[in-house]
């Protein structure tokens, strides 16, 4: 789970990294009532939860409370991404000497932690990886032994500092790593890390994103997980998410559903091999209920852009007749009429594609034939 | 043969009393897993299918001598479960549960190495060796006995192309699931490693999918170690979700595209660079066998 | 650092601990308020940083809160063991079905934590040890494992539960083993936990002694570090604490003073040798400054019981002449008159020795010499 | 030869700027120790008596193969520095800081165990083979070469003892502080199987106080290793705070009876039952170390 920038450095404020001095507003008038309380000039950024606002001109410059309010009635009208900005965060516009980056995530291969620190900041890290690689310094966390004081100051002495700027820096990284432990950061990052013309170091922009799996620990978060507009997710991805189903929005046609992660990938897959274009990734997971199918059905069968349905079911343990029966009940109650494909394999399966078949469905037993026949159907239209 | 589990192996079953716990004891039990005693705490006296119920894994690997675990303990408990089975001398542990957070993971991994452990998962269906033995949730029926090792990221489509290989007259050694998390205990150059000491294993399917670079990073094994024509294994491989967009998990927490990094494109590469076919279709793979044999 | 047990109390309370409901008073109407709040009948405990208030009649009951204000009264006059109760502690007395023991500790041999539990609560845990040691169950704590869930529900099995209690007796033995990382406990224990007539577990008595090295992360203990009535110190102790001197009352007439914990151990056991009795142990330390001398010379030269003060200095790198000049210096500020015998030897000693010869005082370069010098001194008297 | 130091061991000093690491960095480098290189974060690129000084472990051990550390940093640092030093590759640590909390203390050395680094302290003078190397705090000039060992759980103390010895003509092999605290690293035990293996050391006094059982645990050692005539070690003991009270700490963090455990006499017997001669005043150890030549 994403959170908001602002909330990012607030909990950075919290384990004693400086932050510009601040406010949140979400009207013209509060922004200008919060900008009466800082020093100019001052730096109004939108608040949602996808990266390029600044691009999408979501960020922008006021040296008077009045420029802030009239650029936060801008920024507060603004879309970026499909998403609605409901919230500005104005704050003090800091002098940079030197932009870096620092972060903490999870390294996969190596099954722990890393810390990744970057003499250039202030641009995606992946960008800086593709293009100065030998400006980025990463260190393995040991799981037993953290992140420790030396840790932190080896990669502060190799993005350049020494002496005391060096401890200084050191400090800031050590403290970020608390906090992204504390939080159970899968990504957490200070991006620019400001050192002030003053020598003092700042966390500019700051980005936290919670490990989704551990979001129970932070019941503050979790309640909110479900809400418009408070996450990075669709409204589409949303109601998935309360049925506990894994759905991402495409750009094709093609309305996808499957049982495993593995096997909708590989079906999206065979649709696109196939010359098909997948609307959605939709995975019931193992042991859907027949609510589940249903909530997944209504998701599918709203979206307009659909031309057919493809259902890959790989019944394993489950009975195939009662998958049909399933299907059958949730498609009258959503009231569906576009054509479905459906592939159903697995116990009962000679009784469940009987029941479809009987009701004018396609039943395949191949997964690749039905994606071809999906393609077909959605070319026929 | 197989790997890592046989008819011998001694299985604790950590969540038994549970549903999905008690379900497939049951199942288990019927394909002729040697499930010893299950665990539950506060269980402890009672019985499940007949197998005898602990407080504790220690109990049952003192009365038992048990070396292996399945553990179907809920997120928030499972990794106190999974540190439970490697402090009580249980060698190797299949982690079925899904959603345990990443820290706890990578907590019981450390612990694993320091103590020696084997962990499969997690968010893995389990291992089978075909006819020997079944630790997992998979419908046994799509496996056969024969020479193909399957390692997997992906649950269904293991079942998916099981099934494939089955009917085309590919048995298999060994198959298991590696878990669809982003951190996960054994990988693919771990299992391949495994597979090239196993008489029985003359051919390895590898089933990727996008996010992280475990597949890279089997491509590079295999072209260090595996290339030359002589190398006992032929691998084909198969990579899930060329069609997923950028930053977006595709049902599996492990699956999701960052940046430029752990794209199905790039996995692809590599596999093809170390002389890995790899098949554009799950149906491709049996006739990639084929052609390599 | 011993913290007092409503303290302790209130920290368990904080992790989740069932305590018996309760307040603290200092005076009788404040105790009478409080039990008029709580449910009779009422137990009134003496609040005092040392062991055996019970026999000493600190702890006594009450069923009605004008009761409760008498024993109050009675409580608050006391003394015990030198140390002036000035807090009473009242609480609800809980049904016992069953009294337990659980504490965390530090075990020196195997340099780890231990967590300690025994089916026979309510007396000292030393005492079980030595009369029931198959009571007693101890699991050591992995420092890089910590004590986990099932440690402590194999603990709560072996001291005889099953069950849903096992389970619940595990919850408390493992929150108490987090409060006890949390806050560097030298020792924590619930002595008794009760097991109640309801089926709970709850703490009736609680202590909890922080490692005074650890100190420093607990501001509002450390600020009372030297306050009287505050800690388990005497007022002799607290004065030596602040001047960076350790120093321990004894019960006999020779006033000894050294540097370094080892020798002045040694210096006492060289006077018992030669039949003297020890006065106090009192270690200035390696690198003492003037003032710290200084400081332990007031110590030493106003306790009355004194009949001859042995001072036992072995300079190593400091300079004996510097220590003379500095014991003259002390002497002459205290203004004492009573025989003093000195060991000393190191850097310039024979220098060190003329200046003390010159003022009188007794000088030898054997520290068994000047012990029995020092009990020859105090014999003769 | 003597244990664990040597003329050859590579040295750095963490803390070196500092009023106590410069001042016994002098007196080190005076008496022949080879130190190679000074630790102080932020200071690096400075130089303390000539030596280079570092803003970290690793740099010291990359550019001159230091193996060993003297830790002269302030408590609440101490720990990180232990653990910095060990992560870099010393294999020895000599931790002179007094007042490290108990729970860091633990926490270094379960690292070291795991490391396979040998801690002395916290909260130790140091070790010194006379004449070869010096790593501690110590006054040198008590100290002669000779064949007797020495481990203490207290500094002046041993200054005295050493003394003693070397006016009797009892020379030093290896004098070690194991350190005043409660939790220490290298244990009575670990020194007498060092000394047992080194040829220079014939004999060794074991100093010890009130406080833990680390005095019953030589006794045990010695009793089922060492006991025999054939031994190589002849073994005296010296246990300071007879006179000491039930429950308070006398100087040392470690020093303590706490009810009926810790007690001078409990080690006292402990030491006779295994047949140690105990010294009743430092005076007497050399008469006993004589009596048994």
């Amino acid at each position: 789970m994403k959170l908001f920038e602002y909330e990012a450095k607030n909990i950075l404020a919290k384990y004693g990294i400086p932050i510009p001095d601040g406010a949140l507003a979400s009207s013209p008038t509060e922004a200008r009532e919060a900008a009466i309380h800082l020093h100019p000039p001052y730096v109004i950024k939108a608040q949602v939860l996808v990266a390029g606002r600044g691009k999408a001109g979501g960020i922008k410059f006021a040296s008077s409370p009045e420029e802030a309010a009239k650029h936060a009635k801008q920024i507060l009208k603004m879309n970026i991404k499909n998403l609605r900005v409901n919230e500005v965060w104005i704050e003090e516009k800091i002098d940079v000497k030197k932009e870096l980056y620092f972060g903490i995530t999870t390294d996969r291969a190596h099954r722990c932690y890393v810390a990744v620190a970057s003499a250039v900041g202030g641009m995606e890290i992946e960008e800086v990886a593709t293009k100065d690689p030998e400006k980025i310094v990463k260190t393995l966390i040991d799981p037993d032994l953290g992140f420790r004081s030396y840790h932190a100051r080896a990669m502060a002495r190799k993005v350049g500092y020494s002496g005391k700027l060096m401890i200084k820096l050191g400090k800031v990284f050590a403290k970020l790593s608390v906090a992204a432990m504390d939080y159970d950061a899968e990504l957490m990052e200070m991006n620019p890390l400001v050192e002030t013309t003053g020598g003092s170091f700042v966390a500019v922009d700051a980005r936290l994103i919670i490990d989704d799996n551990a979001i129970f620990r932070y019941p503050q978060y979790e309640k909110r997980l479900f809400s418009e507009g408070q996450t990075e997710l669709t409204p589409e991805e949303i109601s998935a998410r309360r049925a506990g189903l894994a759905y991402v929005l495409l750009e094709g046609d093609i309305g996808i559903m499957g049982n495993g992660a593995g096997l909708v990938m590989a079906t999206l897959d065979a649709v696109q091999y196939y010359g098909g274009s997948p609307a959605n990734f939709l995975d019931v997971g193992g042991g859907a209920s027949k609510e589940q199918i249903t909530s997944a059905f209504k998701i599918l069968l709203t979206d307009r852009r659909t031309s057919v349905v493809l259902i890959n079911i790989l019944g394993g343990i489950t009975r195939c007749d009662n998958v049909a029966r399933g299907i059958l009940e949730a498609k009258k109650m959503v009231d569906f009429t576009k054509p479905i494909v459906i592939r159903l394999v697995g116990t009962n399966e000679t009784e469940g594609r009987r029941i479809l078949t009987e009701a004018g469905i396609h039943v395949l037993d191949s997964m690749e034939e039905a994606a071809k026949m999906a393609v077909e159907v959605s070319k026929g239209r | 043969m197989g790997i890592i589990i046989n008819r011998d192996t001694k299985v604790v079953v950590q969540g038994i009393t549970g549903l999905q716990g008690s379900f497939h004891t049951r199942l288990m039990l019927d394909y002729g897993t040697l499930i010893v005693a299950g665990v539950t705490p506060g269980k402890g006296g009672t019985e499940v299918h007949g197998i005898p119920v602990y407080d504790s894994v220690s109990e049952a690997v003192e009365r038992y001598g048990a070396t292996a675990s399945m553990i179907f303990v809920p997120a928030p408990f499972a990794s106190e479960a999974a540190l439970e089975a490697m402090e009580a001398n249980i060698k190797t542990v299949v982690l079925i549960t899904e959603h345990i957070p990443v820290r706890n993971t990578i907590q019981i991994l450390a612990y694993a190495k320091r103590q020696g452990v084997r962990v499969i998962g997690p968010n893995t269906p389990g291992i089978i060796t075909p006819e020997d033995c079944k630790l997992g949730i998979m419908p046994a029926h799509v496996f056969a006995r024969g020479e193909v090792g399957i390692a997997s990221r992906s649950g269904t489509l293991t079942y998916e192309i099981a099934a494939e290989l089955t009917k085309a007259g590919f048995g298999q050694s060994t198959c298991l699931g590696l878990g669809g998390d982003p951190i996960v205990g054994l990988s693919f150059v771990d299992t391949l490693k495994m597979f090239e000491q196993d008489k029985q294993t003359r051919a390895v399917v590898l089933i990727g999918e996008i996010g992280g670079n475990a597949e890279e990073q089997a491509a590079e094994y295999i072209s260090f170690n595996l290339k030359s024509k002589s190398s006992p294994l032929r691998i084909v491989a198969f990579v899930a979700g060329r069609a997923a967009p950028i930053g977006k998990r595709m049902g599996h927490a492990g699956a999701i595209v960052m940046g430029k990094t752990g794209t199905a494109k790039s996995k692809i590469e590599a596999f093809r660079k170390a002389g890995v076919k790899v098949a554009e279709k799950p149906s491709d793979i049996p006739k990639l066998l084929a052609e390599k044999i």
